[in-house]
């Protein structure tokens, strides 16, 4: 097995476990940081290939990954302001109880 | 012999003397040794310092008791206090509370000592003295700077003790507001030099006008700026007072450490001085010219000494600050820094923009490029010092003279 | 201007930090053990019992045995026997004095009600506050000889009522030598001549009263 | 240097798995901080310092906060009540997408013919090199980033704040 191979197994496997932990739990917290754990690992498959390429003194994969964090740190403020209006709401935050979206 | 590699050379030599396959890790491991003995004797005198500067700020003497032992006679000025307080921390009772999260509770202490240590490896301590030469030292530094806060919310969230936790989720509310303008008034450094490499940023500071005055960042008006934010930020991060509510003694016992005692509560205590001395450190490195000697006549001195006096210099401002001025209260101190501190550092970002962009306005244009720079931050801290104490008639007292 | 106070604060604390190394008396630290405690000239303790002469103190104790101490007491820690015969008191009346006097300090309050009873200024409230015994029933009981301090000492400590009190009793005296010497003069005058004991009789008392 | 991939990787794993895992909301909060930091590490033995700082200051530092605040604000009852797994059918159905897609992946990846056999000298790019390229050709992306990143906190704001005014400021 490669190195990149290596590296991509790695991704795979977190971004699986990351989607393993969004379908199986039903606290929405929970959910959005399994969805994180996923953006995480494309962003480990962009080092990976910036690491492995035709041409690392480009650097396109480091800046993907530096707009892709900025941008997953948007969505994590976001969801888990969504996640607390959600709470003050229906005073719940699990993913069944909230199949309305009358309120 | 030469002064100013000496360590280097003594570094070498025990380095010489292992076989070639473990050197590179002889090498490393001594640098950890070195600051970890070094910071960890400067720890022991801060603390000693501290306390015998505030008393004599208050007109006290400060402990002056504690000499050796079998030789009572000898008093040594109270000098070996701290070893005594370290003898006392680590004999006493460790006291984990029954509901506590054990795990957590333990994990505090140790990830907050060893982080703030992490900070120490890129500061540029002399000449050809730095332990880790990166190319983004300030964003390691910073970076290293964040587990502190997952330490205090584990701390207060591990003792499972409703006041430890409120005063954990104040502490993180005042680190937060204050990590901005920390940042802010460092990015015009990194500005103005073009690099996040703190050995390059001192080597810009080099050099000397007329031999005496020299090109160190506090004496440009936006650097004098940044420092004053960055002092005050540093305060605030490394919870010292005025800004020390999070663990105010005399009111809440000791916020998110008042279920910790003995050892771990000096682990705490440690921590707090090491971040301490590294933002003083990085505030050094920044502002005031790092190891570079303040008059060409001067260089003979090695520049590690110059580094660790001002260094020392720093830590006595605090101690002096400490020694002067009043806790503030939890809404007091967020407003300071979201409605004055961040605004002023982020105009202080735009005047450095303005400096970085006229370096060719020599001769008498040069006095028009001093006065524009300390207008631009003069003026907005008069209108945002009027505002910030607006509704606050003087005050007067009727004790004091 | 914003952080004039905090300038001006730091300089207060800087005159602080160079005045507290050329100007003691800026320090309020003491260093007891090392130096005596210095002690307000009001600070009270336990009683103490006056007595005229260093060099007799059983012989010159002020206290006459009247009780009246003894009486007062909130917590009746003072216990006084009254003497058989009579001594030559301060103006050379002859008075009892007290065979016993003993204070249980263990018991003894400091509310210096004792003192303010007092008629004759025998009993006064002492600066020692080291007091440690290692038995407290017998450690802590004083005696007459224990109890009894000369009239310097008390000087010493307080010298404002010190004085007060001597000048006090040497009006006495002198009032009561006074009155001698006029009852002398009158027996004098009268046609039998009395024999001139009682006025030698204070002698020994002035010369411990006069500092 | 496989060795310290493999460690790398093997924590990274550990701590988001017992993360996902874990009935304690608290402790999944802060392994994933653990499994986030493994992936700074990994960014690091790549040879991406920049990236891993950045990883370390947005989720170590920011990120892990935002989410620790957000499970303290919405907590029901004792904060050691356990977050169970309410339907084993849920969880089961999970597990078996998730590995379904690793099968599909692991298949992809070990399928396809890598010309990358042995590691390339290690590849680096200077903070001059990265500022040069963010302020060159993605001036624009980065525009776009600070402007997002001002709408998401105003938007945060607004979403979760109190429609009640506060007390008037002293």
């Amino acid at each position: 097995m490669s190195p990149l191979q290596l590296c991509l197994v790695l991704s795979s496997l977190l971004f699986c476990v990351g989607l393993a932990g969004a379908l199986a739990r039903s606290n929405t917290i929970l959910v959005l940081l399994g969805i994180e754990l996923m953006l995480n690992a494309a962003n480990l498959n962009f080092i990976a290939f910036w690491r492995y390429g035709p041409q690392p003194a480009a650097g396109l994969g480091v800046i993907f990954v530096l707009f892709a964090i900025a941008v997953a740190a948007a969505e994590a403020a976001v969801g888990l302001a969504l996640v607390i209006a959600i709470h003050r709401h229906r005073k719940t935050v699990r993913l069944q109880d909230s199949t309305a979206l009358k309120g | 012999m030469n002064l100013e590699t000496l360590p280097l050379q003594v570094r070498d030599w025990i380095v010489g003397r292992f076989p070639d396959a473990l050197q590179w890790l002889v090498h490393h491991l001594l640098s950890i040794t070195a600051i970890l003995t070094v910071f960890g004797l400067f720890f022991a005198f801060t603390t000693i310092a501290e306390r015998k500067l505030l008393a004599r700020l208050q007109n006290r003497l400060g402990p002056n008791r504690s000499g050796l032992p079998w030789f009572r006679s000898l008093k040594l000025w109270g000098l070996t206090q701290p070893f005594a307080d370290a003898i006392k921390a680590i004999t006493k009772e460790d006291v984990v509370p029954a509901a506590a999260d054990k795990v957590l509770h333990f994990l505090a202490p140790v990830v907050i000592v060893a982080f703030s240590l992490l900070g120490f490896a890129v500061l540029p301590f002399g000449r050809h003295l730095i332990p880790v030469e990166l190319d983004a030292a300030i964003l390691y530094f910073f970076a290293a700077g964040t587990a502190t806060e997952l330490a205090i919310f584990m701390a207060g969230w591990g003792s499972r003790n409703k006041y430890s936790l409120l005063a954990a989720m104040r502490a993180l509310a005042q680190l937060i507001s204050y990590e901005l303008p920390l940042i802010l008034s460092v990015v015009p450094v990194v500005m103005i030099v073009g690099t996040l490499s703190t050995q390059e940023m001192v080597l810009a500071q080099g050099g000397w006008t007329w031999g005496v005055l020299p090109h160190w960042h506090v004496f440009t008006p936006w650097g004098f700026a940044g420092f004053l934010i960055f002092l005050v930020a540093a305060l605030a991060e490394s919870n010292r007072s005025p800004f020390d509510l999070p663990e105010a003694e005399s009111e809440i016992i000791a916020g998110h450490l008042t279920e910790y005692s003995g050892f771990k509560y000096a682990l705490f205590f440690m921590a707090e001085y090491f971040g301490l001395t590294a933002l003083s450190g990085l505030g050094v490195t920044l502002f005031l010219g790092g190891w570079q000697a303040p008059c060409a006549f001067l260089e003979f001195i090695p520049s590690w000494l110059w580094f660790m006096g001002k260094l020392a210099s720093m830590i006595v401002f605090f101690i002096w600050i400490r020694g002067t001025l009043l806790r503030l209260r939890i809404d007091q101190l967020t407003r300071l820094s979201w409605k004055f501190l961040v605004p002023l550092a982020l105009l202080n970002l735009g005047n450095a923009a303005f400096w970085a962009l006229t370096p060719g306005w020599t001769g008498p244009l040069a006095l028009a490029r001093w006065a524009v720079s300390a207008a631009i931050i003069i003026v907005p801290f008069f209108l945002l010092g009027r505002r910030l104490s607006a509704g606050y008639a003087p005050r007067t007292y009727r004790y004091a003279a | 201007m914003l952080g004039s106070g905090i300038l001006k604060g730091l300089g207060v604390t800087a005159k602080n930090f160079v005045g507290s190394y050329h100007d003691p008396a800026r320090m309020v630290t003491e260093e007891y053990p090392d130096t005596p405690a210095r002690l307000p000239e009001a600070y009270r303790n336990f009683p103490f019992l006056v007595t005229e002469n260093a060099t007799d103190p059983m012989g010159t104790l002020r206290c006459v045995a009247c009780q009246i101490c003894e009486k007062e007491c909130p917590p009746q820690c003072i216990y006084i026997e009254k003497s058989k015969d009579k001594k030559p008191d301060a103006t050379g009346k002859p008075q009892l004095y007290p065979a016993v006097f003993a204070i249980d300090t263990a018991v003894c309050m400091s509310c210096q009600i004792c003192v303010e009873v007092c008629p004759f200024d025998a009993i006064k409230m002492d600066h020692v506050f080291a007091v440690a015994a290692t038995n407290r029933f017998e450690g802590l009981l004083l005696n007459r000889e224990q109890l009894a301090k000369p009239n310097s000492y008390f000087q010493q400590i307080r010298p404002a009522e010190a004085g007060e009190v001597d000048t006090r009793l040497a009006a006495e005296r002198s009032a009561a030598e006074e009155k001698a010497r006029a009852a002398a003069a009158a027996k004098a005058a009268a046609p039998k001549p009395a024999a001139p004991a009682a006025t030698p009789a204070p002698k020994p008392a002035e010369g411990g009263a006069t500092p | 240097m496989t060795l310290a991939l493999l460690l790398i990787g093997f924590l990274l794993l550990a701590a988001a798995g017992a993360a996902m895992l874990s009935r304690n909301l608290i402790h999944s909060a802060l392994l994933l901080t653990g499994a986030w930091a493994g992936i700074a590490g990994f960014y690091l033995w790549a040879g991406a310092e920049f990236v891993a700082f950045a990883q370390v200051l947005v989720y170590v530092g920011a990120v892990s906060m935002i989410v620790l605040f957000a499970v303290l604000l919405t907590r029901q009852g004792a904060t050691t009540a356990p977050v169970e797994f309410d339907s084993f059918r849920r969880a089961a159905a999970g597990i078996i997408t998730a590995g379904g897609v690793m099968g599909v992946l692991f298949g992809a990846i070990l399928g396809t013919p890598m010309d990358v056999t042995s590691a390339p000298p290690p590849a680096s790019i200077t903070v001059r090199q990265i500022g040069a390229q963010l302020m060159g050709p993605h001036a624009a992306a980065l525009l776009i980033v600070g402007v997002l990143l001002t709408v998401a906190l105003l938007g945060a704001i607004v979403i979760a704040a109190v429609d009640k005014p506060d007390d008037p400021a002293p």
